[in-house]
């Protein structure tokens, strides 16, 4: 048995499913790994969890291991599975502000924290809709407010993951007709999501774990397609606190904007393509001002994933 | 004597009855100003999602008065020792007020990702996160009471040539009592603060854990219960103290009637 | 044997400041009584912390037990003018400190607890403070306090014993009768005493010694030994020869007084 | 002599030389262990962040200065006049204690969200946190104060006929002052974590946006240098008050030589 | 015209507790001259506090111009036993106390502080003060700080002044001469004084009446009319007639303790 230890990306919500799946019905323990799961702080706080060794492995925003190693070129972590084909981020404005387009968007005020992947990346946004970079301005507010500033009307939109700031926002009692969602993935920009990542050690040490981790979970992936409903409950199982139904929106909402892609219908779960991943790294070291050009290749472990039968995307 | 009665009644319950006082003209404004559920619910709802879910928070509370009151102790015991250093000795005294106060402008929060590197998610984070936030307020009360202890009583001790321990242990700690446990106060409150504070940021378990998942998922209700269960959590906390206080700072409340 | 002895004592308590006490030298031999007296503020006060390594003198050197006194020494019992009782203990737990404190008793402290509250509770009954054990010293009347201090110094049997103004807030027969109880200890198990005092009766009733101190930057100006025998009686304040006593003492503070 | 210069000479400063010490320890620990950068950088690469981007910093730090040093200043004042009132009152005591501690137990994190909603982001909210989260201890420390002021000097007061308000100003609060200083150096502390978290949670200015947003680019070297600008805040305003304190509370200190 | 009147005034500290003063009725005539003696521990300083207002009794009442007391009075200077100075102000400002605080001074504060601040040292220096002005009261001798604290009592020309064993650490010259002060001011602008004291000469030179308090709950035991005509020289405590008086005091005291 080989113990890894594992961070989520987030807390345990809707999108932890098919982790917990895997735990729970014992995928892991047949490939002879003993995993925890540890909820998360941030996609990018798990690649520092995972370069620490904190953490063995973790689910983290790609473009966020894309900054890491720009930063720290010895550290050589490497995604492993591309669990989200897709950048989740999408720009949520509201039509009473007159925003239909990504052209009308200049001169408006957008919210989201700093450190959010919408706004991070929104240069490569910008870019792909013919927008200059300082075509809005920004308030730096956190994610647990943007949806009540922008359901105000304080703000005229904002920047988010799909899945959250959607049903944050109808949460806060906005009509989704009024609300004009664009999701990056839908306007050109090519950034990857998140990925599973593994530590320096793991890979070097232990490949045939991390490999047989990305099998069990693979497993549980599909499994979690083919039946969302059962999926969630794994993970009320987990966590008592969470709302089902909501969850299960959540984890619907994930799976058919960044999950289920063309990309992975024509390539299968968790892959990637190398022109891709070389066009969006090179989109995430403008977009984010990086020093360094990361090699694409090194960055993603295209060893580590399930064979291509395994990870067909299942068809409903 | 009917009205001293009635006083006397009066400053028995106050506490009640200005918090069902407070209840009510929350209860009252959130529905006056129709005031939204996700921005502040109004307590019934409060108390609604507490009841539903008591078992959820009661598990998260006791894990949340776990890693505080370790961490609250090591801080009192640390806060005690340092400030019995600082308060007796000059050069302590210039040479490590400086760098507390510099440490402790610091939000703490922002030592909690190298403690999860350290020691993991979960409890130890939680414990040395209330720690670190909650010694200081001990630290300086007790090296001001001592360093505030009139010279007469201290002569008394020298006089039958006392050593410096005996000193502290005789005067400096029994006049510093009122000092103590005026930082106590201020302590157990910062140390819940610290302990939710790491859970919200790396814990699986937790008052701070529930908060953040139940805002996730858009339950302010329960936020705000979570929110309560802290706040009751530290009034048994203080008194508990108020309890002890009376015991060894009766002598120095003797001036304020009912008070101590 | 010589138990306290200074020699051209000066001490100013601020740095170049005016002087408290001037170019004092005088010894007290083992189990001497003796007392000072002066006018007010003239630095008899200042003596005592002086002999008990409370402060250091500026100049010149102090002596007890024929070592030089370096910081607080370990055979003293001293009664202090204001009385600094600890608030937060009781009448008795304040009588007991040195006990626990000051050896051989502080180790038979957990045996013979009970043993020493009763000597405690003895000597506060002497005092005429018995009932008053558990009060708090804020409870105690001025007087009561001051009683209550010299019970603290006292109950350790110390070699040598500071009283500053003991019997100051006393009514006459309170004091009259603590004077005895005094002299009965001194003569039971001999020890050094110096006694600071206003009342010149006072200091002739009970001191082998007196010592007259100036006003000012206090100077030693008359030293007047005792000759009646011991045990004193209060009858002998009445006779005519303690009177000329008291009054040559007299004459002498008030000579300073003019000059 | 001579050693008695040398001891002045370290005990006037010490606290540089403490703080020079654990400079180099630290530098030492991330050089000898490789602590990864992006974890905890050493001073070195610290200050180097810190001199490159100096100007932006300073521009940070001034606006977390001012919202801090305003939050503190309505902190000291509430803190002040509800602690005169809970440490003269019994009724008020019981009343409020519970329900602050109680209140002070919560993390004013959880309120920013609704302060921003009602303030809009930056200043305001973050006045408003400071405050919040740094009256408690002086209240405490003020009522504490009050009520354990030796009767004896009340009655001084009182036997001229002062009135309760003439007590309070001719002995409560001087009495009080060590009390009072003392929770000065915790409140100071708490009012910039409070500032700063709020900064971090809705604001485009201050150090607690520098630091998101440094941390958002992975640039932990300027993080910390943002933690060390508010730490070195924090000792200036320290400093500001010792000066003061020895003015205020030399009488209390009259024991101790050297340190007030 | 009748100033201070005590009916049957009993005080227990504590509720239920024993008593401290028991069954006392006295009054003190306008500008009388009172003086109050009796052993330790008989209630002579809870008395004082009756007075003043600062605490209540537990049975009878007491009044004072007339008026029932109930709290603290306006027209009152009090020098306490221990003298209570304030710690944090020097010792000028301490007497300046009464002044910030007391009608009519305190509206004229702040235009004649320089006045007002004359008269304090002015009254420092009357009782050998002079020099001491910014000392703060810890750099006072035990002596010094009882004097300022009489001046503090006396700063405001109060019409009830109370004294509480004012002259207790004064050597007896220093004392001699503040009685002489005393009665000075006194007959300068008579006021009312009651003087609590242990020094039977004190009591006997200065007063027109003098009461004597029982031990234990203090009771009245006997009233002495005083009968000498002011002014009182020092020179009348070396007669017979006044060596008298403070006989037959004393002999009411001794009986006292016998019973
Ligand atoms: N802690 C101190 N700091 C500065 N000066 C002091 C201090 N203590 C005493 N003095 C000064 O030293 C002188 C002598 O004081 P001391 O207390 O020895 O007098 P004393 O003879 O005991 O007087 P008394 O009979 O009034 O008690 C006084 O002038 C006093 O002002
Ligand atoms: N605050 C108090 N609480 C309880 N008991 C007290 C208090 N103050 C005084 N007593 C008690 O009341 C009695 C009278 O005290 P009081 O101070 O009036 O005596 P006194 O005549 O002034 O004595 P002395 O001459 O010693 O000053 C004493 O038995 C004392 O123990
Ligand atoms: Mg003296
Ligand atoms: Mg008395």
């Amino acid at each position: 048995m080989t113990n890894i230890n594992f961070t989520l990306d987030w807390r345990i919500e809707g999108p932890s499913a098919p982790f917990l799946m895997a735990l729970e019905r014992g995928y892991f323990e047949e490939e002879g790994l003993r995993v925890s799961i540890d909820s998360g702080n941030g996609s990018a706080g798990a690649v520092t969890r995972v370069a620490t060794g904190a953490y063995d492995m973790g689910f983290a925003d790609f473009n966020a291991l894309v900054e890491h190693v720009a930063a720290n070129p010895d550290d050589s972590l490497q995604a492993v599975y591309m669990v989200y084909n897709s950048i989740p981020a999408a720009v949520f404005a509201a039509k009473s502000s007159g925003i239909e387009t990504p052209a009308d968007l200049v001169g408006k005020t957008l919210g989201s924290p700093v450190f959010d992947g919408g706004r991070k990346a929104w240069p490569s946004f910008a870019a792909a809709n013919g927008l200059e970079v300082d075509a809005v301005s920004w308030e730096s507010v956190d994610p647990a407010i943007r949806e009540t500033l922008m359901a105000q009307g304080r703000l005229d939109g904002i920047t988010g993951f799909y899945f959250t700031s959607l049903l944050n926002l109808e949460a806060r009692g906005m009509d989704m007709d009024d609300v004009t969602v664009m999701l990056y993935a839908d306007f050109g920009v090519p950034l990857y999501g998140n990925a599973i990542i593994a530590s320096n050690g793991m890979m070097r040490d232990n490949p045939d774990a991390v490999a047989a981790f990305n099998r069990a979970f693979n497993r549980a992936l599909v499994e979690t397609i083919e039946d969302p409903a059962t999926a969630i409950t794994y993970v009320k199982q987990r966590d008592g606190l969470i709302d089902e139904e909501l969850e299960l929106r959540r984890l619907n909402l994930a799976l058919e904007s960044v999950v289920i892609t063309d990309d992975t219908r024509r390539d299968g779960l968790g892959s990637v393509t190398m022109e891709r991943l070389e066009t969006a790294i090179d989109e995430a070291v403008s977009s984010f001002g990086l020093s360094m050009t990361p090699v694409a290749a090194e960055l993603f472990n295209m060893d580590m994933l399930p064979e291509r039968a395994s990870r067909e995307v299942p068809a409903l | 004597m009917a009205i001293s009665k009635r006083k006397k009644f009066l400053v028995k319950h106050a506490s009640w009855l200005l918090m069902i006082v407070l209840l009510v003209f929350w209860e009252f404004i959130c529905r006056a100003l129709q005031v939204p559920q996700f921005l502040f619910p109004a307590p019934t709802a409060v108390l609604e999602a507490g009841i539903a879910r008591w078992e959820i928070i009661s598990m998260h509370a006791l894990q949340t008065l776990y890693t505080t009151l370790v961490g609250f102790a090591i801080a009192v015991a640390f806060g005690l020792l340092v400030g019995m250093a600082v308060g007796s000795s000059p050069l302590v005294y210039r040479a490590l007020y400086p760098m507390m106060v510099g440490f402790n402008s610091i939000p703490k929060v922002a030592f909690v990702p190298v403690l999860v590197v350290w020691f993991g998610i979960g409890t130890v984070p939680a414990i040395l996160t209330a720690f670190l936030i909650s010694f200081f307020p001990v630290l300086v009360n007790v090296a001001t009471g001592l360093s505030t202890l009139e010279p007469e009583l201290e002569d008394v001790l020298r006089s039958m040539g006392a050593s410096k321990l005996d000193i502290l242990r005789k005067v400096g700690l029994p006049r510093t009592m009122p000092y103590f446990f005026a930082s106590l106060k201020v302590a157990i409150t910062l140390a819940f603060v610290g302990s939710v504070i790491s859970e919200t940021v790396a814990s699986n378990l937790g008052i701070g854990y529930l908060m953040m998942a139940a805002s996730s998922s858009m339950d302010m209700a329960l936020v705000f219960a979570g929110l309560i269960v802290i706040g009751a959590m530290g009034v048994g906390m203080y008194e508990l103290f108020a309890l002890t206080e009376k015991r060894f700072t009766g002598w120095a409340n003797r001036g304020s009637g009912g008070v101590a | 044997m010589e138990q306290v002895r200074f020699e051209q004592v000066s001490l100013a308590y601020d740095e170049g400041g005016p002087l408290a006490i001037q170019d004092i030298s005088l010894s007290v031999a083992e189990n001497e009584f003796i007392a000072v007296v002066g006018p007010s503020g003239c630095g008899k006060s200042t003596l005592m912390k002086l002999v008990s390594g409370l402060t250091e003198p500026t100049e010149g050197y102090v002596y007890v037990g024929g070592r030089q006194v370096a910081g607080p020494q370990k055979c003293i019992g001293m009664a202090f003018q204001a009385s600094n009782l600890l608030p937060w203990r009781t009448t008795l737990d304040n009588v007991m400190l040195p006990l626990e404190i000051v050896q051989p008793y502080r180790s038979q402290m957990r045996r013979q607890r009970k043993a020493f509250e009763a000597r405690c509770r003895d000597l506060l009954a002497r005092v005429g403070l018995a009932g008053n054990e558990d009060k708090f010293p804020w409870e105690l009347s001025g007087g009561m306090q001051q009683r209550a201090s010299i019970c603290r110094a006292l109950i350790h049997k110390p070699k040598l014993l500071m009283l500053d103004e003991p019997f100051g807030a006393l009514d006459a027969f309170t004091k009259e009768e603590l004077w005895i109880m005094l002299q009965e200890l001194w003569q039971e198990e001999p020890f050094t005493v110096i006694l600071v005092t206003h009342d010149l009766r006072e200091a002739t009733f009970l001191a082998d010694t007196v010592y007259v101190l100036s006003k000012g930057p206090g100077q030693l100006v008359a030293r007047k030994a005792i000759e009646q025998a011991r045990p004193r009686k209060l009858e002998w304040t009445y006779t005519d020869d303690f009177a000329r006593d008291v009054h040559e003492l007299r004459e002498h503070i008030g000579r300073i007084r003019e000059s």
